[in-house]
């Protein structure tokens, strides 16, 4: 019997390889063609501490390199998320977005658009900061309804409230839209989640995020083993199950929350990546989050960059390329499995 | 060592124990007898903290809800009546969560003693073979073997089993109550559970209470329990007639 | 009787003198024939003329309140296809209320749409007048213009923040724009088409346009766009031929662009001119 | 021991009365106030045949009355498809709009906004006959993709099918919004979901769906009492359990197909009302799925109501009214419970 | 009246069962005795057909595989050993829905003799006070009655109870087997149990069928079956001595 119960450390080589393969593929291709040697070229001076210049650094550094950057962490904090959700109340519906903090931080960003709001130093930040103001707001609304209405914070509880709470700011966000007039169009385009436009900043705060929710969703991959064997069970083996759940939450919260301000509402990946990855690499939890974190990155790479260039110089959003590719996709792997199983 | 001290339990309006008082010392198996709905289940979930409860439940002279969750599993283990239907994990990463309030917190770090009990307690429940299988693809003897493994691995002083033979074959119900019964003795731990086979709690208990709609009808010795008007009461039948009726198939072989 | 833009025959016995109209592009036309007074009601987005913000507001689209519309007792409702649905248009009907629906994709378009409603206003001549009128100012605009070419341009209609989005060909933007001697670098697209930073980096256009609006926070469209980061090398950015249109202007069907195009001239040519001078 | 195991027929009484109360209510109130005896002159003259005339006729006759009409058994419909999806899939996130079809009626509808889909001569206008069509067409999508990956029907697959199928859809409206231009804003608020405009038509197309597909469902109560034991007991005491799937994903997806046609798509409705009523009546199908009905019925009456007069002459999207009163009375009465239930 | 014909049950690749061939008349009672694992659930299920098998299985000669789910209802009622963990139904529904495969098909239409078999099932399991009662709030025993109920209302020629004593205390444990008991030989039914209480096999049934890792060990008598070898090799113990060991207790009162 192994000591370890993660994925093997080849299996982790591999996937990392196969992240910076595919990072590294997304840079060098877009919209517009860069030949190979300059892409390689301009990569390694900027390594060097060089600043290299012309239309194809600006493209690189300014325009593609962030927005790769971007894409991989939100990518894998919305299958992270989606897979701890899904663990934690044992419903193969739920993902990030079951717990409201989607829709609040989807409202947030709303309101900063059609307030025009504007943090002078920093630029674009009204958006993001608002998203994840709001996003906050949405948890300690959801939590404290649902500690209220249940003490025990039951998962039916959790996911009524969080149910209602995204109509809820849902229906918000379809009533400042329906009273926008002129921004309308900018509201539904940012609805339609987009990673254009993504700069150094987003990418930071997003790697501070995933480091920081990740790693608090990592540790706590035994206790969403242990939920699934049922919460009393749970209790019964030590497991703090109210702290868990807060931290589990708050943490999914977290992830959701800056996502969705960098990057919009991005669906499926967070519902789909969890199950593709409990089918190719079991339901233990241990297994399950890491390879959600690769699975997650990966895919959403190679999604925006089919968003980026299929129909180039037109960009297609991204949310529809993934839920296109992501169901095909998921069908495949869900049907191979099950013959498979030979059941 | 663990007391209970006028224990009330409702659901609701309706109580299901009421006013049981007991005090157990190490090296105790106390059988919990009575009929269906009795309250036996309560006052195990009680002692788990599974359920709310008026009156005192001291573990070493502390109140239980003194204690974390993780340094109270450290002391009990329980395996309960009803379980999920389709846990997802396998045999060994159930066994393994036995484990769960002894370990490390960071990722799966199992040392080398945790390892050594969840090897013991698959051995033990006679699972080798099944510890990769998934649980829902265990039949019903098997895994209930499997969470009796998990709480065995728990390795604790006081262990609360609730039904525990249920669905086991008899070769299994022998041997894990005699090694539960070892344990006890060489341990001093404190054994509480439910059994409806009254030959089973007279071969391995030590102490018996005796329940009827919740109330303690009776409190001492498994002898004297199983020999006392009590439990013909409780069971609504003359006991020992019916058991000498049930077995004596076999005093002719 | 008219024929409208989606082929419906509508029949009416006498010029409407009660008319609600739902699209701005519309309402501009009625005030620019004279007959902004038989406006009892207007879309909400309606917001020229001045006069007409006194008009009562009625919601359009799906949302159109057909009880409000009905009280307001018109005799003629003008709306595009966009500001109505198939539904609200068959209530109407049955309430006696007839409906006429433009769909002016191009100039030519509008000239179609001011001949349908001055027809059904009863200012026929007004209308052929202004048709010419309009006609005359891009001709105006189109000589002055001559041979000369300012190369090429970019349409922005939303900002990089939310995902850019440009104007390609077949949009009123991209027909000024071709009067101006000014090429499309996203001629091949549709109206409406989300394009890659890339794109816009690569293409290097002469000339960039935002119809973005400023609501009087942060820095104002021209500035924002000045300041991307690795747009620096942009043709357009370096010499600061940036443009921020009126969007009401530019891409309402109406005769008010005439006064885009003399707008987008004077930015290009007449300022190029000081420039020089200077 | 009673031998019904309905409703009482007190029960049944009260709430009909109810429904006609608040019908009488939504028709005598709206954002053109019309003098109440003028309401009652015009409704008698319309039932005694005559035909009344003049402005309050006009905007009673053709335009109030049928609207009020078609919103009630929307709400109908969406209540009783929501109780019948959670009944059967066991899953208390399922509405009707899990099964896929009714994104896949919306994207019939959406198409034919933005072809601009007129047909004349059909008494039911472009976006109604779509939009039915794509419902019907989604729905042999999902059921036979769910039956190639298992042979079962299992309920796991029906959701992750339902769901990546609705992904799928909803992408390609994102999608065809996105090419759209002019036309953006009218599809956008169609998908807000509103019940302006409807006609006689709607009415009748609508109440003839809600009696054939609603006696389905009425009639599968014992059925989906049954699966509530999970389906091999239900298998066990006689349940053909894939020909009662069928029969009631088929229901479903008709009262969807056909409410979301009508009136866009209105989320929460679905999901909301039937937990409420198993709250209020209880979780046996045989008072839950009647209940459903008039609760519906009643609720969305009264936010349609709302809707119409709260900022009038502004509408605002029913849709939004419904998520807003709906949370805030759910949350109340989901605490009102939990605190009567004493757990 | 219900023959197996060389029934084989696969799991992926794993034989659950092996071969089993075996001829059932009114009037009996099949006794399944085995190891945990060795397969009984397996072949209940298989008579229920609720997994895939290979082989024949003929009810009143026809192949069960012929009768629709409302047919086979009407003569075969089950009683599995896993249950849901929270079904929401009351105690009275549970039970009305046994009757499902006989009612009408409008509404709940319960005919008077509906009624009459649910109050009968109901007054038989003990259950008349629970029956408003939601299921998830009794106790284990009391749920495993209820099912009972279910079945017994169902009204069929054969019944299939996987381990119906699983909780049940010992007053249930013996008036419910009596009952079934007796209506067997009134009715002159079939019923097929798994039972692990050897003593209760021994009073209750008349045939039994010995599995082995799925393997057909024995068919036949059930006495002869109690005192063969193979009882022995099938739960690998030295069963007639275990037993009166277990027994000695009652001996001596
Ligand atoms: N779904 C499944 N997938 C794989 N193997 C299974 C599955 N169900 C049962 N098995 C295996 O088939 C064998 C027979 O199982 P079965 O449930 O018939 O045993 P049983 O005799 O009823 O045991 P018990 O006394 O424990 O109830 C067991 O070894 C079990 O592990
Ligand atoms: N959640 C609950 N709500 C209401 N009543 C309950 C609940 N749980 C148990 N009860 C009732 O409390 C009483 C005691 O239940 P308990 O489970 O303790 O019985 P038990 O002695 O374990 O019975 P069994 O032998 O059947 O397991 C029973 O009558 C039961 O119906
Ligand atoms: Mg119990
Ligand atoms: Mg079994």
């Amino acid at each position: 019997m192994d000591i370890k119960e993660g994925l093997s450390l080849k299996k982790h080589i591999i996937l990392i390889f196969v992240v910076l393969i595919s990072l590294f593929i997304c840079i060098s291709l877009g919209s517009v063609p860069i030949p190979f040697k300059d892409t390689v070229g301009i990569l390694c001076d900027l390594l060097l501490g060089k600043k290299p210049s012309g239309m194809y650094a600006d493209i690189l550094i300014h325009v593609r390199l962030p927005r790769v950057l971007s894409v991989m962490p939100v990518g894998a904090a919305l299958s992270l998320a989606g897979a701890a959700m899904q663990g934690i109340i044992r419903n193969p519906l739920a993902d990030g977005s079951t717990l409201g903090t989607s829709s609040g931080a989807a409202l947030g960003a709303v309101i900063a658009l059609s307030l025009g709001v504007w943090l002078p130093s920093f630029p674009f930040a009204g958006t993001v900061v608002f998203a994840i103001i709001f996003s906050f707001i949405s948890l300690i609304i959801v939590m404290s309804l649902a500690y209220t209405v249940d003490k025990l914070l039951s998962n039916n509880t959790i996911i009524l409230m969080g149910v209602i709470f995204s109509m809820f700011t849902s229906s918000f966000i379809s009533l400042i839209m329906a009273f926008s007039g002129e921004r309308l169009r900018s509201i539904t385009f940012w609805t339609m989640g987009s990673l254009a436009g993504s700069n150094y900043n987003n990418v930071l705060l997003l790697l501070i995020t995933l480091i920081i929710a990740g790693s608090a969703l990592m540790l706590s991959a035994r206790e969403l083993n242990a939920f699934s064997l049922g919460e009393d069970e749970a209790m019964h083996i030590g497991v703090d199950v109210k702290k868990t759940k807060v931290i589990i939450l708050v943490s999914v919260s977290f992830l959701i929350g800056v996502s969705v301000s960098v990057g919009g509402s991005i669906g499926f990946v967070g519902l789909i990546v969890p199950h593709a990855c409990r089918l190719l690499f079991g339901g233990n939890h241990f297994k399950l989050l890491p390879s959600c974190v690769y699975v997650g990155a990966i895919f959403l790479l190679f999604m925006d960059l089919i968003a980026r260039t299929l129909v180039s110089p037109v960009e297609l959003p991204i949310g529809v390329v993934t839920s296109f590719i992501g169901a095909i996709s998921f069908v495949i792997i869900y049907y191979r499995r099950r013959k498979h199983a030979g059941t | 060592m663990l007391e209970l001290k006028n224990i009330n339990i409702q659901y609701g309006s309706k109580y299901a124990v009421k006013d049981v008082s007991i005090k157990l010392y190490s090296g105790d198996w106390l059988v919990l007898l009575g009929a269906n709905g009795a309250g036996k289940s309560s006052i195990i979930k009680a002692l788990a903290r599974a359920v709310k409860y008026s009156g005192e439940i001291l573990l070493e002279g502390k109140n239980i809800s003194c204690f974390s969750s993780r340094q109270y599993a450290q002391r009990v283990g329980v395996l309960s009546q009803l379980h999920e239907k389709d846990p997802s994990l396998s045999v060994s990463e159930v066994v393994r969560l036995g484990r769960y309030s002894h370990g490390k917190r960071l990722f799966s770090g199992l040392n080398k003693i945790d390892i050594q009990k969840v090897q013991q307690a698959i051995a033990v429940t006679g699972l080798i073979e099944y510890s990769e299988r998934p649980m829902h693809t265990l039949s019903g003897g098997e895994r209930q073997r499997a969470y009796l493994a998990q709480v065995f691995a728990q390795d604790t002083d006081i262990l609360l089993l609730d039904e525990p033979v249920n669905s086991l074959d008899m070769k299994y119900t022998l041997s894990l109550l005699k090694a539960i019964d070892v344990w006890r003795k060489e341990r001093r731990g404190i054994v509480i559970s439910a059994l409806h086979d009254l030959s089973l709690a007279a071969c391995f208990g030590s102490r018996a209470l005796i329940l009827l709609n919740g109330e303690q009808l009776f409190e001492g010795n498994i002898k004297d329990a199983l020999y006392s008007p009590h439990i013909d009461m409780a069971y609504d039948l003359p006991v020992v007639k019916t058991m000498q009726d049930v077995y004596s198939f076999w005093e002719k072989a | 009787k008219l024929t409208d833009f989606e082929g419906r025959e509508v029949t009416l016995s006498k010029p409407a003198e009660r008319i609600i109209a739902l699209m701005p592009g519309d309402c501009e036309i009625l005030y620019a024939l004279g007959a902004g007074d038989k406006l009892i009601g207007r879309g909400e987005y309606c917001n020229y003329p001045e006069e007409v913000l006194s008009v009562e507001a009625v919601k359009s689209g799906a949302e159109m309140n057909l009880e409000q519309v009905i009280e307001l007792k018109p005799d003629l409702i003008i709306a595009t296809k966009m500001a109505h649905t198939k539904e609200s248009i068959e209530a109407l009907d049955k309430a006696g209320i007839p409906s006429l629906v433009t769909d002016a994709q191009n100039i030519e378009g509008v000239y179609k749409a001011i001949d349908l409603i001055g027809a059904a206003c009863g200012k026929n001549e007004e209308a052929a007048k202004l048709i010419d009128d309009m006609k005359a100012g891009f001709e105006e605009v189109v000589k002055k213009v001559g041979e000369k070419s300012f190369g090429t341009v970019y349409f922005e209609v939303s900002p990089l923040q939310y995902g850019l989005w440009a104007s390609g060909g077949g949009s009123f933007m991209d027909e000024i724009g071709n009067m101006l001697g000014l090429e499309n670098v996203f001629a091949s697209e549709g109206a409406w088409a989300q394009v890659s930073e890339e794109q816009v980096i690569a293409k290097n256009p002469d000339v960039i346009v935002t119809t973005t609006m400023y609501f009087g926070e942060g820095p104002t469209p021209i500035e924002e766009i000045l300041s991307r980061k690795g747009w620096e090398n942009i043709k357009a950015i370096e010499n600061g031929d940036v443009y921020n249109a009126d969007n009401d202007t530019i891409t309402r069907p109406g005769p008010r662009l005439v006064d885009a195009i003399n707008d987008f001239y004077n930015f290009l040519y007449e300022e190029e001119a000081a420039d020089k001078a200077a």
